[in-house]
């Protein structure tokens, strides 16, 4: 199995709009990967390009419409598509270009631009529910964040302070990100549990925004790094993913098994045995602030019920033992679905190779992991890097 | 390490299935193809891989309705969106990395749940320069089939060939849908539709699932296979932009079959290929594969065709199949259903339309309308 | 024929309605902002030139496809074109008969890379490869901003 | 790299930058419809539905009772075996008060809507469905519900051929 390093990451500010076309935004983000890792559109071998419901930016088969933007004009070219997974799974597709040897260089570019659609994206998630079970009940998308987060809190008798301090750590954490949508250096937990009641037990500031955007990453092969002399690297040392059973209403909702069973794939690969002493850094996927609670247990990071201790305890802030979302996350850098690869992939490059700036976890950080999940609560997708 | 397909599954392509829905064609094809492989979905398979695309299903997230009915609840899966030998060679790279030992690759086409396909397909358009236009989206077709006829002086008449020759094969092939002895004449005669395209011209659409198990060579020996060696794959994409892509050469395929001869160390792909199946769902485009993929010099498929070289019997048999003239249009599954071709030909399990003693095949896909995204996979006969 | 038992009934066999439709607002984005409004208030086209490869793109993009160069340099386009290739459609975008047939023409430009596909304004039979064409903007005030500002092609004059 | 960059690519529209077509753009919506084939299983299941009754098939190597009916067991991956009726009282697995309609829209009348496990069927095994018949503060998780169903002659062979669940009463089972 070749060795895979991640040697260059772009993206473009996340926003509620943003003139540039999808390609445009592709173009964008690819090209600042490509300046940061040095390498023209000739090094690159092939690319994989990942992004979430063709719904979204209204363009059938969105992937191929994208591929000129992403660099991909004459290259082979494959889109991967995971729903909210996308974000890091689309790295996970690139990994197995390169480790299969059939590549050196593989541009990985994620996209999304949720404006098009009017007059919400929320019109298009009506359509990711099963037509004949779900969809005549008229749906939103909040809702199946809402059922899962009261089970998780009833079940454990979680408080909902407990994760309105995720939301915050985030917002806060987001004020160093350049691309930044909804950083806020001074919100607390009282503002986000005095805000608009969504869907009880969501609330707004619970939610992270629709967003348009893109981000990039370079992957290349050891030989080429070594080759080439390329000093800023991280390397992948292991990928998982797993999808649940399609019918969601037969599962239980209080434990992502799937996200648990990719973390095992890659701790595997990876040869991590006990994560939470050898991993030192999370990205795990927060578009909800009890997102990242529930997944830091799926990644075995916190036994089960006892990520919100974590948070509170501060261990999860950008100095504590187990800095978690020191991006600032989907919930304080924004949410245009697969281009968060930005702070998922992009973030633990950029942290491992101590490039964050203002970002930067201030002590050594050596091994780092991320996580994204998607579909109908029942994708997850985890990758484990190392300086 | 090399990976051999050790399991084909095909449902019969027909023009609607209202007796299935999109799962249970899915799980027929599954149920299928590990019977043939002799391998346990839920014990010995490492990865699944879907090919599909959200418009096409009618879902906005499709990978989601996915694993029950491929047995791939709890375990790896993904969905390419793409044509399934892209899914077969990501597969295949997943298996090449170590990491995964046994890959099934599944695509299929529900086409008939979709009451607008002509509405979908147009949505493919590029929205900025082509959309607003409102122009039915195989006038893509018929402008490519126009720019390919000319540059290559190839007559309207070697169309007729093709379809003719590949409707009748289709009549040999049990699963196809729109097997026919059609007539060059009959073709000549049928309406126009986007010119120089008639309707014969264009492939009738149709369900159905074709699901392949490939494993690694060690895998293969363990579950006591008889693999087709997946000798080498390729995949590539000309620009999407209708302005400035290739009209007549299909270059997408030209790249793609170089990287895969790459791989398959096929030097001289008209003397060493046996069978081919090739993208056919637009008449023109079989002639116009076969000279990007090296089986034809530019300007010469139409003229062997008239010679009937690409018959059963001809100097190369191709879309042996009933190709997507003959057999229907089943969207993403399109080339995989080639590849399974190709496997059962080199595996001698082709029945009444075998072709004797090939040795090496190479199945071709292209994206359809308006794409110019293309893959080719090169199989190989065992040991 | 995998299932342990069947309906043979085709008449308990349902099928269940919907749509995956919505409303969309495409930005024309930052090349396409230089050309509409060129187009909508000048009547003209303009191609981006990628300086490093020699090319001049239409419809003009922000990136050089061949060597992924930013393109901020815009360039008229020379005023007269050529059909490259056509095709007569006798269905309409919905599949309904054209009646009568609509021509539809891939046109290029001496010098530009790519060309714009749009209506051939001519008949079927007087329709055909290498054509001279130049485009016919619509009225000023019935332009919009988008290339249904250009209501087609029509035959050059001088090639008459 | 990100401590390196003055500038990251992106330029931000406001609403009506977009909406009053300040900015160049095109405007579409596509024609995409659907006739779905509800297949062998949810066939019967709307046709059961239509009669007023739940149904599920039943696994005989995992032993479980799967509902919604499925002609394959996902567990097992082998084809189901039987049919059988389920009852249409269950329990309230997890639900949310939501104050947003499919397109976002502010409601002020909050929809009442979860998880109901079903009795019958194997553990969890359930339906998405709104509760009624209650208020917002008298739902919890584990409360015992019943389907309130439409009159026959309205039902149509859909999950809204259910009404909405509601509390079981005292003494009912």
């Amino acid at each position: 199995m070749r060795k895979v390093g991640v040697i260059g990451a772009g993206m473009t500010i996340f926003r509620r709009r943003l003139q540039e076309t999808g390609k445009e935004m592709c173009f964008e983000a690819t090209r600042m990967a490509l300046d940061s890792a040095g390498l023209s559109i000739g090094d690159v071998d092939m690319v994989v390009n990942g992004t979430a419901p063709d719904a979204f930016d209204g363009v059938h088969m969105k992937g191929e419409y994208l591929l000129d933007g992403c660099g991909g004009y004459r290259k082979p070219y494959t889109r991967v598509f995971t729903g909210g997974g996308t974000g890091v799974f689309s790295t996970i597709a690139g990994w197995w270009h390169v480790a299969s040897g059939l590549a050196d260089v593989v541009l990985v570019v994620n996209e999304e631009k949720m404006s098009s659609c009017q007059p919400h994206p929320q019109s298009v998630f009506a359509h990711i529910w099963d037509p004949i079970l779900d969809r005549p009940l008229k749906p939103n998308l909040v809702w199946i964040f809402a059922m899962e987060m009261n089970r998780y809190m009833t079940v454990y008798g979680i408080k909902k302070e407990d994760i309105a301090r995720v939301a915050v750590k985030n917002k806060r954490n987001a004020v160093g990100h350049p691309c930044a949508q909804l950083a806020d250096a001074n919100i607390t937990v009282d503002d986000v549990l005095k805000s608009e009641v969504m869907a009880w037990p969501v609330q707004r500031l619970d939610i992270s925004p629709p967003s348009d955007g893109a981000s990039a990453v370079v992957l290349a092969s050891d030989d080429f790094i070594r080759r080439r002399r390329i000093k800023d690297r991280a390397w992948i040392s292991g990928v998982g993913w797993c999808i649940d059973s399609t019918m969601w209403t037969d599962r239980d909702l209080v434990f992502p098994e799937y996200v648990a069973r990719a973390a095992k794939m890659a701790y595997g690969m990876a040869k991590v045995r006990d994560p939470r002493r050898e991993i030192d850094f999370a990205e795990p996927y927060d578009p909800f602030d009890y997102k990242e609670l529930h997944h830091l247990e799926g990644l075995l990071l916190a036994k089960k019920g006892e990520a919100p201790t974590l948070t509170r305890e501060g261990v999860t802030q950008r100095d504590g033992d187990l800095p978690v979302c020191p991006s600032g996350g989907l919930m304080g850098v924004g949410n245009p679905i697969a281009a968060t690869m930005g702070m998922k992939i992009g973030e633990l490059f950029w942290q491992l190779t101590g490039q964050a700036g203002k970002r930067q976890i201030p002590h050594e950080v050596r091994t780092g992991v991320s996580q994204a999940w998607g579909d109908l609560m029942q994708y997850g997708c985890v990758v484990v890097m190392r300086a | 390490m090399r990976v051999g397909i050790i399991g084909v599954g095909l449902t019969a392509f027909r023009p609607s299935t209202p007796e299935y829905s999109w799962k249970e064609l899915m799980f027929e094809a599954a149920s299928r193809a590990y019977a043939d492989a002799g391998v346990d979905p839920r014990a010995d398979v490492g990865s699944f891989v879907t090919c599909a695309e959200d418009y096409y299903e009618g879902f906005g997230i499709f990978d989601e309705f996915v694993p029950d009915q491929l047995g791939a609840a709890l375990r790896p899966t993904c969905t390419v969106s793409g044509d399934g030998l892209q899914g077969l060679a990501n597969a295949f790279m997943q298996i090449q990395t170590g990491l995964i030992e046994v890959a099934v690759v599944e695509a299929h086409s529900k086409i008939s749940d979709v009451l607008t396909p002509i509405g979908i397909i147009e949505h493919g358009l590029d929205p900025i320069w082509n959309k607003p236009l409102g122009f039915h989206p195989y006038v893509v077709a018929g402008l490519e089939a126009a720019a390919y006829l000319r540059a290559t002086h190839t007559p309207t008449k070697a169309l007729d060939a093709v379809v003719s020759k590949t409707r009748r094969n289709a009549l040999r092939n049990p699963i196809a849908a729109y097997g026919a002895a059609v007539d060059m004449d009959h073709v000549a005669a049928s309406e126009a539709r986007f010119e120089p395209l008639r309707s014969l011209d264009i492939s009738g659409p149709a369900d159905g699932a074709v699901v392949l198990v490939l494993a690694s060579d060690r895998a293969a020996r363990r579950l006591h296979a008889n693999p087709v060696w997946i000798r080498g794959v390729g995949w590539a994409s000309d620009s999407p932009s209708l302005e400035t892509r290739d009209w007549a050469g299909a270059t997408y395929a030209r790249l793609a079959a170089g990287m895969a001869y790459r791989l398959a160390k096929v030097r001289r792909p008209s003397s060493e290929i046996d069978v081919a199946e090739v993208d056919d769902r637009f008449s023109y485009k079989e002639l116009q594969h076969l000279e990007a993929l090296g089986l034809a010099k530019s300007g010469e498929a139409g003229k062997a065709a008239l010679r009937g070289a690409y018959a059963a019997d001809g100097r190369l048999p191709v879309n042996i199949s009933g190709g997507s003239l003959g057999c229907g249009n089943v969207f993403e599954a399109t080339g995989l259903h080639r590849a399974a071709e190709v496997a059962l030909q080199l595996r001698g399990d082709a029945g009444s339309r075998q072709i004797d003693g090939a040795k090496v095949g190479v199945a071709q896909a292209w994206r359809f309308v308006p794409s110019a995204t293309g893959a080719v996979a090169v199989l190989g006969a065992g040991p | 024929m995998t299932f342990l038992e069947r309906t043979t009934d085709a008449r308990r066999y349902r099928a269940w309605e919907g749509n995956m439709e919505a409303d969309y607002i495409y930005t024309s984005g930052l090349a396409g902002q230089r050309f509409f409004v060129a187009l909508r208030d000048e009547g003209r086209l303009l191609a981006a030139r990628c300086t490093a490869c020699g090319l001049d793109y239409l419809p003009p993009r922000i990136f050089c496809e061949e060597c992924f160069a930013e393109l901020t340099e815009f360039v008229p386009v020379p005023p007269e074109g050529q059909v490259a290739s056509l095709t007569v459609a006798h269905q309409d975008r919905t599949g309904a008969l054209a009646s009568p047939p609509q021509v539809w023409a891939f046109v290029t430009f001496k010098g530009v890379r790519g060309g714009l596909l749009h209506r051939l304004l001519a008949t079927p039979d007087a329709a055909r490869p290498g054509m001279r064409v130049h485009i016919r903007v619509r009225p000023r005030e019935a332009r919009t901003g988008t290339i249904a500002d250009i209501e087609g092609f029509e035959p050059a004059r001088s090639t008459k | 790299m990100t401590a390196r960059v003055a500038k990251w690519p992106g330029v931000e529209l406001s609403a009506a930058d977009l909406l009053e077509g300040k900015v160049t753009q095109t405007r579409f919506r596509p024609d995409a419809k659907y006739a779905w084939s509800a297949g062998e299983a949810i066939s019967r299941f709307l046709e059961e539905l239509q009669a007023g009754r739940l149904i599920a098939r039943t696994c005989h190597r995992c032993e479980r009772i799967l509902f919604p009916p499925r002609m394959f067991c996902e567990e097992c991956f082998r084809p189901t075996d039987a049919w059988t009726y389920i009852r249409d009282t269950g329990t309230i697995e997890t639900y949310s008060v939501s104050y947003l309609d499919t397109d976002a829209k502010r409601i002020s009348e909050p929809i009442l809507v979860g998880v109901v496990s079903l009795d019958g069927a194997s553990p969890k095994m359930g339906m998405m469905h709104y509760f009624g018949e209650m208020t917002k503060d008298e739902i919890r998780i584990g409360m015992r519900v019943r389907a309130v169903w439409r009159p026959a002659e309205e039902r149509k062979g859909s999950v809204l051929d259910i009404r909405y669940f509601r509390p079981l009463r005292e003494g009912e089972r």
